[in-house]
């Protein structure tokens, strides 16, 4: 059992592993790409199927497209849920992902409430619509019912209703946003599911200018504002808005909105105790 | 700096242990091997050469020349029957084949007759060369005559030829290198005269 | 300790027919559908003892040098295994001494390693490793016996078609491993087509 | 083959024993790696790289080290560990250098270390006893052969796309059976040398 040549080959091999090691090391310090950290996390939380489900090669792919930002958070359809929540953790954005949110459609102009300023005949789109001054309706800021956000749903989750307004399907919809991004009036916004209490405008000049263009808009007077009881409204550039963090759905501002801007169940009310 | 070191240390310790763990195993198993192969190139002789009783290696500067002048050959040994009478040699040749060397061990007596052939160490391919182990390819070299070369032939074999592997030519006229070098060695043994 | 990790390796991520990895033995090797469960059962070995061995000191590996240090210890496995076969059970050695070299360039045990064991425990590792060497060990039989039969008229050395029938030699040559596990994979494919519709 | 001579090795390394086609090295990248000719000639490029570097450190690795001092056994381990962190190295350089080269190889560049084709090659050139200049020219024109053969592929595999393949011969299964015609032409070569 000569046991100097083991010593010598553990020794041999030793000295070479430890050579190759520092140059490793050191060569991964100087020719380091500044991988944004978050990239990693991502690359370590995502099951590394390397499946390209989601469109992007693999998931080093997937990774560097969600940090972009390219990529939805939720859009491993292999992790699912519990990876689309890691991720979102991840991407910084904890206070959304915890509480559900679905899209919702800040607009009530339907015809009865706001008249059109002209007879659109043409491409069935609010996109194309929006590029007539504006579109047909005399609210330039209302929701033209043509569509364009009940196209580019993937969950099916919206469509023009019997009032010519659309409409969001809140079991169906998914908050992944694409309906949010298409539309031109910006009208659509993600709100908390269990959210009653909605302002349904998205009005943003001067009361009296409103007033004539249609009969349900915000007029900013700020009424909401002050009947609060917990300083959950706030009219900013016009347009009354909820902070739906603290607002518990007591509906004292539905009832004290003069033009109805603000449309809440009344029976489901929450009166505090 | 820290940062630099600690991979080293790691492939360190772990290359470390693996050579420690390597070199006890090498050094368990070194002699062990050693006899088996040993064992097993004693049973080939003794398979090759059926008449002698033990074998003495050639001597050194002998072996130089033939090691030399006929490339394939790396060893050779003379077969001495129990009375001490020279009854034939005993070549080995690592001729290189398809997937590497091929050690071939031919006997060759007295008489100038191969008295058979074994197949030693090899890394041919399964299935194809590899079978140049089996008793139905090497058993044709025993008989045959080592005035001529012996050759290769990939039909029906006749004369002084054999019939090579299906599919694995390359490996068998290796083999057939390996003992045509060895038959060169033997007539340079024998008609050279130095053979003691 | 999940049972899926096991049975995922056989199937659904068969190395050899989905994820086309060690292709180098299974083509080189599996002339014969004895030399498959050889190759196969020495990999397997193999695959379950790195991957054990290398879920235990994944957490001390630093990243930059992961690869170096997982194939070390592959690679010092394999050359025991070997050292340790051809010593003490010699006949076992010559029947699958042959392969032993081959595993230690076997790119399964490195992917395995490199994808699962450096991420998980002990246990699902070695699951895994079961379960990948046997769904390999499954694939080369089939493709050893499949070549065998066609390129000598016999399976497990047992010839069936008897001595008439004239052997596509063809299938025992390197081409023929290509052109078999082609063929092997695209019935693999029409199967799972016809059960996804 | 310890006296072949440059020309012979070199015929030898890329037509008579393609590491790919003759000798059944390196096939995991080869399939993997060869859906464009870009990469595949990239993948090629790096494991030329690769293989010509490994050829020479393990063949001084094993002359210097192995051999004076009777550590045979350890050659399996060392060829091992030179290879694997030539290629983290090369892996490392390359992010920095070509982002889109190393996107495109991506799993593909760890799996050649483990690629039968380098530890192959270093393990044949000590078999085949080359002296220093043989190994270089064995290794660079073996990776040469490798890179010959995997940018063909990858051109017939870029026509099968538009090609109409029966549905469940569609992917793997079409390029395993280009591949075995590939290398029964290869077949062609062998005696050459």
């Amino acid at each position: 059992m000569n046991m100097n040549l083991v010593i010598l080959a553990s020794v041999s091999l030793g000295v070479m592993g430890l050579i190759f090691g520092i140059i490793l090391a050191f060569a991964s310090k100087k020719f380091a790409v500044e991988v944004d950290p978050r990239v990693s996390e991502v690359r370590e939380v995502v099951p590394g199927a390397n499946c390209g489900a989601c469109g992007y090669p693999g998931c080093d792919g997937f990774s560097n497209a969600v940090v972009k930002g390219i990529a939805p958070v939720n859009g491993c359809p292999v992790g699912g849920a519990a990876v689309a929540a890691k991720v979102a953790k991840i991407m910084g954005l904890e206070a959304e992902s915890s509480v559900k949110r679905v899209a919702k459609v800040k607009c009530d102009g339907h015809a009865e409430n706001c008249s059109n300023r002209y007879d659109y005949q043409g491409i069935d789109s609010c996109l194309a619509a929006n590029m007539l001054n504006g579109g047909p309706k005399s609210c330039s800021f209302g929701c033209m019912g043509l569509g364009s956000c009940v196209a580019v749903c993937p969950f099916d989750a919206i469509h023009i209703n019997d009032k010519g307004l659309a409409e969001v399907d809140p079991e169906k919809c998914t908050a992944c946003g694409k309906c949010i991004e298409t539309c031109p009036k910006d009208v659509i916004s993600l709100v908390p599911y269990e959210q009653l209490t909605i302002v349904t405008c998205n009005n943003k000049d001067k009361g009296p200018q409103v007033k004539k263009n249609c009969k349900v808009a915000c007029i900013a007077c700020g009424m909401c504002e002050r009947n609060c009881p917990h300083d959950a409204i706030h009219v900013v550039n016009n347009l009354a808005e909820i902070d739906y963090s603290k607002c518990v759905n007591c509906m004292i501002c539905v009832e004290k909105c003069p033009t109805g801007a603000i449309q809440g169940d009344l029976s489901l009310r929450k009166m505090e105790a | 700096m820290k940062e630099i070191l600690k991979p080293g240390a790691v492939l360190l310790i772990i290359c470390v242990i693996a050579a420690f763990a390597l070199g006890m195993v090498n050094e368990l198993t070194a002699d062990r091997i050693a006899d088996q192969r040993a064992a097993k190139n004693e049973v080939a002789k003794q398979a090759v050469l059926p008449t002698a009783a033990s074998f003495t290696d050639l001597g050194e500067d002998a072996l130089a020349t033939v090691v030399a002048d006929y490339a394939p050959v790396t060893g050779v040994y003379i077969g001495v029957d129990a009375s001490g009478a020279t009854v034939g040699y005993v070549f080995k040749s690592t001729p290189s084949g398809f997937g590497g060397p091929v050690e071939v061990i031919t006997g060759i007596d007295m008489e100038g007759n191969i008295t058979g052939l074994r197949i030693g160490s090899h890394s041919e391919t399964p299935g194809l060369g590899a079978k140049s182990v089996e008793p139905a390819f090497y058993e044709q070299f025993a008989g045959k005559s080592a005035d001529t070369y012996v050759g290769v032939s990939k039909t029906s074999a006749e004369g002084n030829d054999i019939q090579a592997i299906t599919g694995a030519t390359i490996s068998s006229s290796a083999i057939v290198s390996g003992v045509n070098a060895s038959i060169d060695a033997y007539h340079m043994l024998v008609e050279g005269g130095n053979g003691n | 300790m999940k049972i899926k990790n096991f049975t995922n390796g056989l199937v659904k991520e068969n190395p050899t027919f989905v994820q086309l990895l060690g292709m180098c033995p299974t083509l080189a090797v599996t002339t014969s559908s004895v030399n498959g469960i050889g190759m196969g059962l020495a990999t397997t070995a193999v695959l379950v003892c790195s991957n054990m061995a290398i879920s235990l000191i994944r957490k001390v590996i630093p990243s930059n040098v992961r690869i170096p240090a997982y194939v070390i210890v592959i690679a010092s496995f394999v050359t025991a295994v070997g050292m340790l076969m051809e010593a003490f059970s010699p006949d076992l050695y010559d029947a699958l001494g042959l392969f032993i070299p081959l595993i230690v360039v076997n790119c399964i045990i490195l992917a395995r390693a490199e994808a699962f064991a450096s991420k998980n425990n002990i246990g699902d590792s070695m699951l895994d490793g079961l379960g990948m060497g046997l769904g390999f060990t499954m694939s080369l039989t089939i493709l050893g016996s499949v070549r065998e039969f066609l390129g000598n008229g016999s399976v497990f050395g047992i010839s069936l078609l008897g001595s008439s029938y004239q052997p596509a030699l063809i299938m025992i040559l390197p081409p023929g491993a290509f052109l078999a596990l082609g063929v092997l994979l695209a019935l693999y494919n029409s199967r799972k087509m016809k059960k996804a519709n | 083959m310890e006296n072949a001579s440059i020309f012979v090795i070199m015929v030898s390394a890329v037509l008579v024993n393609n590491f790919v086609l003759s000798r059944f090295l390196g096939i995991c990248p080869f399939l993997g790696v060869s859906k464009q000719v870009e990469t595949a000639f990239g993948m090629g490029m790096a494991v030329t790289f690769v293989m010509t570097l490994s050829g020479i450190m393990t063949y001084l690795v094993d002359k210097l080290l192995l051999s004076n001092y009777g550590l045979e056994h350890l050659q399996t381990a060392a060829f091992i560990l030179v290879i694997a962190s030539l290629v983290q190295f090369v892996e490392i350089v390359l992010q920095k250098m070509s982002p889109t080269l190393h996107q495109a190889l991506g799993v593909f560049l760890p799996l050649i270390t483990t690629n039968c084709a380098v530890l192959g090659l270093s393990l044949l050139n000590i078999q085949y006893k080359f002296n220093l200049v043989q190994t270089i020219v064995h290794s660079f024109f073996a990776a040469i052969g490798f890179s010959l053969a995997i940018v063909l592929f990858a051109g017939i595999r870029e026509k099968l796309q538009t090609s109409d393949v029966p549905k469940p011969f569609l992917g793997f299964p079409i390029a395993l059976i280009t591949a075995g015609l590939m290398s029964i032409a290869f077949l062609g070569f062998t005696g050459l040398v």
